[in-house]
């Protein structure tokens, strides 16, 4: 009986090996490409030692796919390019041909079926974003909804190329980030220290893990009314959310509490300045789905105040570096207040200790 | 006939916009006519509207797995399984895509076949990580859908205190600023430490990125607790013709001020007749005027890596970047892979020795302080490693000159390596 | 006749060389037939021969002052006083100099005749902290020394936990650079507060130190606790002409390297014709190009101070240089010099009520948090204090909306005043 | 009887008035100067916008100076130059006189009686110098003596203007280091913890006081041979030496442990970068009295690999900034080792974060 057949064991075949399903273009001149250029936003000219040409496509997706859209973006690979696409690492496609000639009905394909072409060069691009209420156990809200009302508003700056460089935008649905650094990035920000459910405590969490996982030691053992329980001193309390994931009772998130911070000036790349953290600008912000308006607004104001005055090359916080952060908060008229002064680690070096000033 | 949908007067909202829509896809999978899934995207839908309704997340995790794998799904339970029933088991697999993202339509169409049988036709391409989620499958279903997608070729990834799925930029495949095979590395290091993703056994994750150069498209320094940035020894490539064309396009002073200005070393000067030197002593390879003029410049030839350790995100002691440890190691010959590998074996034993439980190879780093990593791990100080020494007199310096010793000994070994190189050229 | 010389073969080696000696002017001192101090001097120059030989210093310290005052004298007696009995007593009376270490001949030569009655005829002009230092008193002559400098019109400057000597650069006086009356104001805030200065009662010491201009030649922002550097809010001074003459003579080339490519914010930008366009908004006052073209380049004509506060030295918890505090305060009018003064007051309370003991106002704020120090004397927060705002995510942030509200009342009030003002100008 | 006079009462005059002592010139265009220039080493050229000149000469002194020399200078001052003089920052003295044609001899005159000219411009300035052996209660070495014996070997770029920018030296006798930041500095290091002399703690050490000064707490009370004292916990103790002053039996100089460390990259002026620390370069350098030659070799490779390499206008630090640490330590064969690491409050901003790397 099938009862008795023994469970399958896996093949660890690890890693795919990537060349079976490569562009044959780009297999042929793996590691031999001399320059590139683009024709126009979302378009990419490769040009190989050897002379072989390859022509890309980058159009945005919702990331979170259903087959159907899969299934879609396939057919148009095989009509309309040459059977092979990739993703970006911002969860763009790419469409490869060996023509320019291709090109364009690829592009009007493309958009007739409602995928934007663009996110190439000083184009905001798709907005790496993360799990929330879709999947996450412990969201403070969501991350393709978020992503998806934001890319609404910034459709046009994903499909040119006017922005001083390329935007990278990320968000993040709680306090973990798993967004990464941005130019820009949205993230959940805790605005109290958790409140603790004491009924669940007992049953649900390793108590010791926890308090060993709070950075600042405001965790302590308690007894609350004859239970073995937690409590948190909120002089102490930096409101990280680190004692959440392995203790939900420790209910940091609140409907209304919970509210949303803006971050500018993150960057990964080691063009020009080393790369940097981003740092907060604005907090406060309502959750406030299914679209966040609040939200939206505070970054295209900080977005068109990057694009209009920023210089060719200059990233988000390079250019607030040059101007200065008192006129970027003139810029964006946004507040600053006590809240930007950091007072972790090392927050010394985040003084100005000079008598350079901007006026 | 198909089962009644949940109002869903907040999610309805995000059908409108150019962007595609996520939910317009739901409702797909949530409508489709006697698709298994059908049921389950449904309910899906509904609790998605009620968190959006009450700002609140309703998912708890829980422990599944495949058969002979410890880790690699991420089990999520429903809190409200009452209001929602079929979808109160929604898992995701984390599944290892094609290094480098590359895929044939076949092999889409294949992963779809797959989840439209047994999970939710729901994909996300890809999770931040690098790994394609199929998100949504019951606890029953996770074994077939793994399955089939093993024998198709995929693994899964990782997840829990594991090694995880890692990252390679486009590189080799479609740049001319690759320095080193992505893909070679990218599969070499992972494929050497599967039993490490498989079968979480870390103190807390370890995660691998591979970017081909300093522009680190995969945001390794940053991402990874061990970032493989391509970078190269030499003199980069110039083509002076091709940089008086550039000025000549867009005029001295646009040249003056957006890249000669803008060199973080002061390495570039523009001569009075458009051409331009480069120091390349003192270039940093950041990249820019590379950038800028693709056509004039491009990296040497003497091609290699540069490894940061110590990346991670937010939790516990905040951001951290990876640190220089082995500032250039060249990556060609297989014995260059190897050294790779068992170099990134080295951090694997002693962060799985030393690290403490849920801490970061960055965070162990900063416990101990750096030179006693670098004791730990063999690796000789370097001033590649730092900003800048030390600006504290806090210090003993009783063994001043022995540690001294140990730099001049090395310089020696290096000059009696070149000679008798160079001697052997002859 | 004069008394025996010590042996000093190791002193001696330092009467070579063409630098001038100190041992010399020692030595000539021991051996000034008759003068009162011979012997004293002799038997120092012995104590510092036996200092040379064994490494080791012989100096313990004590208590000696003037009538009335606490402080202002450096007290040493010998530890080998067996040995060199006439330098037993060997006290540094601290006095203040002219602002600007201005001296006519005749005031140096009364300085010489007091000295060489009462003193070793050791001085030393000056002291790293600004002062007057006239080195080697017997604990009976100090009172003495002091009475007759006092009367000259001198005054003692700081020691021990009090209000120290200051110091400011040559500024108004010979440098065109300088933003604002430096001895004016150092003048006005030292003498506003010689209570603290020559009665101890602070925590620990208190620097003051004034600069004209950010060149500060004064090291204020390392070396004080309160350091007043000049600046200018509005465009610089610009003489085109002289710009071209500049370039002309030293060439487009070396303009591009030295100049443009040097200035931190890239607000200078060479034009075609060889003058140049100052990016004057983002220009941070560094004052390099300013330096470098002395004839073309100076600053604006809206002056004023730059305040950084809590610099000091290495002990305890490391070095630190001042923060800014005050971003600009203008400093013409006897007004101006209030608001200083009054600024001064508010700081030195804070310190004397809040500083531990023996801790300087650096390691206060550095202890209590920068946004505690600025409540505390009543400064509202200002980007300008930072390099930039926080990259910690460690925040609570239930005030947020109070906080932000302080900022836009703050903001509304100056448009407010401003337009008062155009008003009235009307 | 003269017992019973009462002492006097001071007056309490506080900062003395410079313009009484000041050169007429400088009084007169007291802020109202327009440009400046150099003649040559050691002069200066001030003009003033009402076309008043003023021409300085700076000389260098001993700093440390018996009455003699200082009535010479006054002397020079009434017969060469215009009664008036001042001292910078640094312990030279500066001669001012209306007319050029006065700067000649003046200088002539200086020379002939062994006061270099010079300290002006791109010169290595005389070397700000502390007290030790000399005066100090706590010194590990002496300060006017270092200072004379490296002036000497320095003689020829005071008084000439070669380098790529004024050059700052400072020496510090103890580890408290009150000469402050240079472009090179020579401090003491103490090389290991205090030997405490437990005889002496008991009659002269507040001893609550010396605990609380210990920035680790390495300072603990403890009972020897029947007599309270204290002890040290070597593997906390930074060697910092804060202990010492307050306590003298916390004897953490000896004759031999005690050396000498070189710094560079210390910068006060906000020109182009922003005000910078010294950064140590190299440590264990024997405390070798009369002449410390070990210590003006490296100061001098130091210095003449600056001079070689450096760009005009480039500072000391600067200049290492762009052609980074490793190329420092080869042009100097300096060692590079792990106390070269920093390992104090905020030292992760000291680590290479970036693919910046110099090859
Ligand atoms: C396709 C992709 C790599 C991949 O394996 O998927 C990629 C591809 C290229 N990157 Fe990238 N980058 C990609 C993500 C990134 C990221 C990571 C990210 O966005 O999360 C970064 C770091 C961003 C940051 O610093 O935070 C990144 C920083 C750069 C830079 C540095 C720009 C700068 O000045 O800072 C360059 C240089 C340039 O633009 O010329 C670059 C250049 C390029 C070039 C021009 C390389 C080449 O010669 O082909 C490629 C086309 C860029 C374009 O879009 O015009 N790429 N690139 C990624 C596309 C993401 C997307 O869909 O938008
Ligand atoms: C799925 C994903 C977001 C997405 O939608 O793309 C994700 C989702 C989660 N992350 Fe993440 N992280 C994801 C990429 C990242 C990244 C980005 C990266 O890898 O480049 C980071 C920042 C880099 C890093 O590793 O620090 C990241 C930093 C974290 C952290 C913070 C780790 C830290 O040391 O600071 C946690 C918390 C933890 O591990 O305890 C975390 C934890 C989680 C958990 C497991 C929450 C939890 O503890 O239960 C989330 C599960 C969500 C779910 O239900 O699937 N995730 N997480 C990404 C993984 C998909 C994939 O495998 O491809
Ligand atoms: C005389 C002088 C060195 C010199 O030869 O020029 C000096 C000499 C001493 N300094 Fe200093 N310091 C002198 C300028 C400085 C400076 C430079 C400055 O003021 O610009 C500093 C660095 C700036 C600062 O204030 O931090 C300085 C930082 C220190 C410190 C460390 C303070 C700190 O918080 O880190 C101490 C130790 C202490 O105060 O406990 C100290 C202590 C001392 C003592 C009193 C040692 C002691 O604790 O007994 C020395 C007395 C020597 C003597 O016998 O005369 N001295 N000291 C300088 C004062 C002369 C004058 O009044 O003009
Ligand atoms: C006389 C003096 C001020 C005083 O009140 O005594 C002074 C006078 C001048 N300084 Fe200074 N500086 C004086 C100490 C300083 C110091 C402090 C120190 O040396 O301890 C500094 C900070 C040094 C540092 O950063 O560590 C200093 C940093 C500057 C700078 C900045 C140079 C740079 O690029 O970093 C300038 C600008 C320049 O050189 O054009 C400057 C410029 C000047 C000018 C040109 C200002 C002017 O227009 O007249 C003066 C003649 C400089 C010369 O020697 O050629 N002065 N200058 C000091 C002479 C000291 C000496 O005898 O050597
Ligand atoms: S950011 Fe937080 S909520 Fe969002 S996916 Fe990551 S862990 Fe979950
Ligand atoms: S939120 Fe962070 S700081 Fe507060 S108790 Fe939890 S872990 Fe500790
Ligand atoms: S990291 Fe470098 S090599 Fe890789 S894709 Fe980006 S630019 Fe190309
Ligand atoms: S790559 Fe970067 S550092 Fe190197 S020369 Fe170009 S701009 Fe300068
Ligand atoms: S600090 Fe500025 S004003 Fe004062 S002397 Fe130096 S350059 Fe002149
Ligand atoms: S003063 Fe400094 S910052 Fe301002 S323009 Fe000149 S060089 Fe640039
Ligand atoms: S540095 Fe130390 S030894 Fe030298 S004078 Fe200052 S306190 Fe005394
Ligand atoms: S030397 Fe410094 S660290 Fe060591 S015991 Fe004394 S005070 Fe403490």
């Amino acid at each position: 009986m099938s009862e008795a057949v023994q469970p399958r064991r896996p093949n660890e075949t690890g890693v795919m090996d990537p060349f079976p399903h490569m562009h044959p273009l780009l297999k042929k001149n793996y590691g031999d490409w001399k320059w590139h250029d683009r024709l126009r936003p979302g378009v990419l000219h490769h040009v190989a030692h050897g002379g072989d040409e390859v022509w890309t496509v980058r159009a945005g997706t919702q990331r979170q796919m259903d087959v159907h859209t899969i299934r879609l973006l396939c057919d148009i690979a095989d009509e309309y390019a040459e059977r092979h696409v990739r993703f970006t690492s911002r969860s763009n496609i790419e469409f490869m041909v060996s023509s320019e000639a291709q090109v364009a009905p690829l592009i009007e394909k493309l958009e007739a079926e409602g995928f934007p072409v663009g996110g190439t060069g000083n184009s905001v691009s798709m907005i790496s974003h993360t799990q929330g209420w879709l999947h996450c156990d412990i969201p403070g809200t969501d991350g393709s909804g978020a992503a998806k009302a934001l890319m609404d508003q910034l459709y046009y700056e994903f499909t040119h190329e006017e922005m001083p460089n390329r935007v990278r935008i990320t968000t993040s649905c709680c306090q973990i980030n798993c967004g990464g650094q941005g130019d820009i990035a949205i993230n959940v920000q805790y605005a109290k220290p958790p409140k603790i459910n004491h009924d669940l405590i007992a049953n649900v969490c390793e108590r010791p893990a926890v308090i060993a996982r709070c950075p600042v030691a405001a965790i302590r053992p308690a007894m609350v009314n004859g239970k073995p329980s937690l409590e948190v001193d909120e002089k102490k309390c930096i409101c990280c959310g680190a004692c959440y994931p392995p203790c939900p009772p420790m209910q940091i998130n609140g409907p209304d509490s919970t509210k949303l911070a803006i971050w500018v000036g993150g960057k990964h790349s080691n063009a020009r300045s080393k790369p940097t953290f981003h740092k907060l600008v604005m907090a406060g912000l309502p959750n406030n789905p299914p679209r966040w308006p609040e939200v939206a607004e505070v970054v295209k104001t900080i977005l068109y105040a990057y694009k209009e005055n920023a210089r060719d090359w200059e990233r988000m916080g390079e250019w607030i570096e040059r101007i200065g952060w008192p006129r970027f908060f003139e810029l964006t008229d946004l507040p600053f207040t006590k809240h930007h002064l950091d007072d972790w680690h090392g927050a010394r070096a985040s003084l100005n200790a000079s008598a350079h000033i901007h006026f | 006939m198909a089962k009644k949908q949940h109002k869903t007067d907040l999610l309805d909202q995000l059908e409108d916009g150019p962007w595609p829509s996520f939910v317009t896809g739901l409702k797909r999978l949530a409508t489709d006519e006697g698709k298994p899934y059908a049921g389950m995207m449904t309910d899906l839908l509904g609790q998605l509207e009620h968190s959006y309704e009450t700002r609140t997340g309703y998912w708890k995790g829980g422990t599944v797995s495949v058969y002979g794998y410890g880790g690699g799904i991420i089990p999520r339970f429903s809190e409200v399984a009452d209001k929602f029933p079929e979808s109160k088991e929604f898992h995701t697999l984390r599944v290892q895509p094609p290094a480098g993202m590359h895929y044939s339509t076949d092999l889409l169409r294949q992963m779809c076949d797959i989840w439209e049988r047994h999970g939710s036709g729901l994909i996300a391409l890809h999770g931040q990580s690098g790994d394609i989620m199929f998100q949504g499958a019951t606890t029953e279903n996770v074994q077939k859908a793994f399955d089939e997608l093993n024998e198709v070729g995929f693994d899964l990834g990782g997840a829990g205190p594991a090694l995880r799925t890692s990252m390679s930029c486009v590189g080799h495949a479609r740049c001319e600023q690759s320095c080193y095979d992505e893909v070679r590395a990218h599969r070499t290091i992972i494929n050497n430490f599967l039993d490490e993703m498989h079968r979480p056994a870390l103190p807390y994750k370890f995660k691998f990125k591979f970017s081909g150069c300093p522009n680190d498209c995969v945001n390794a320094i940053h991402r990874s607790d061990f970032a493989v940035i391509g970078t190269w020894r030499d003199d980069m490539q110039v083509d002076q013709e091709e940089v008086k064309n550039y000025v000549a396009k867009v005029g001295r002073k646009y040249m003056i001020d957006h890249v000669i200005a803008n060199c973080p070393t002061r390495s570039l000067s523009l001569n009075d007749d458009d051409t331009m030197d480069v120091d390349n002593k003192n270039c940093v390879r950041c990249m820019h005027c590379i950038n800028v003029m693709t056509k004039a410049l491009s990296p040497g030839k003497d091609r290699g890596v540069t490894i940061l350790i110590g990346g991670k995100r937010s939790l516990k002691i905040g951001d951290l970047m990876g640190t220089v440890i082995v500032p250039f190691m060249r990556l060609e010959t297989d014995e260059d892979f190897e050294k790779l590998t068992e170099f990134a074996e080295t951090v694997i034993d002693f962060f799985a020795e030393n690290a403490l439980e849920h801490e970061r190879v960055g965070e162990t780093i900063d416990r101990i302080g750096l030179s006693n990593f670098l004791e730990a791990v063999g690796v000789e100080v370097d001033p590649n490693m730092v900003n800048h020494p030390r600006t504290s007199s806090y210090l003993r310096t009783d063994d001043w000159d022995e540690e001294a010793q140990k730099w001049f000994r090395r310089k020696a070994e290096k000059r009696a390596a070149k000679q008798a190189a160079s001697q052997a050229a002859e």
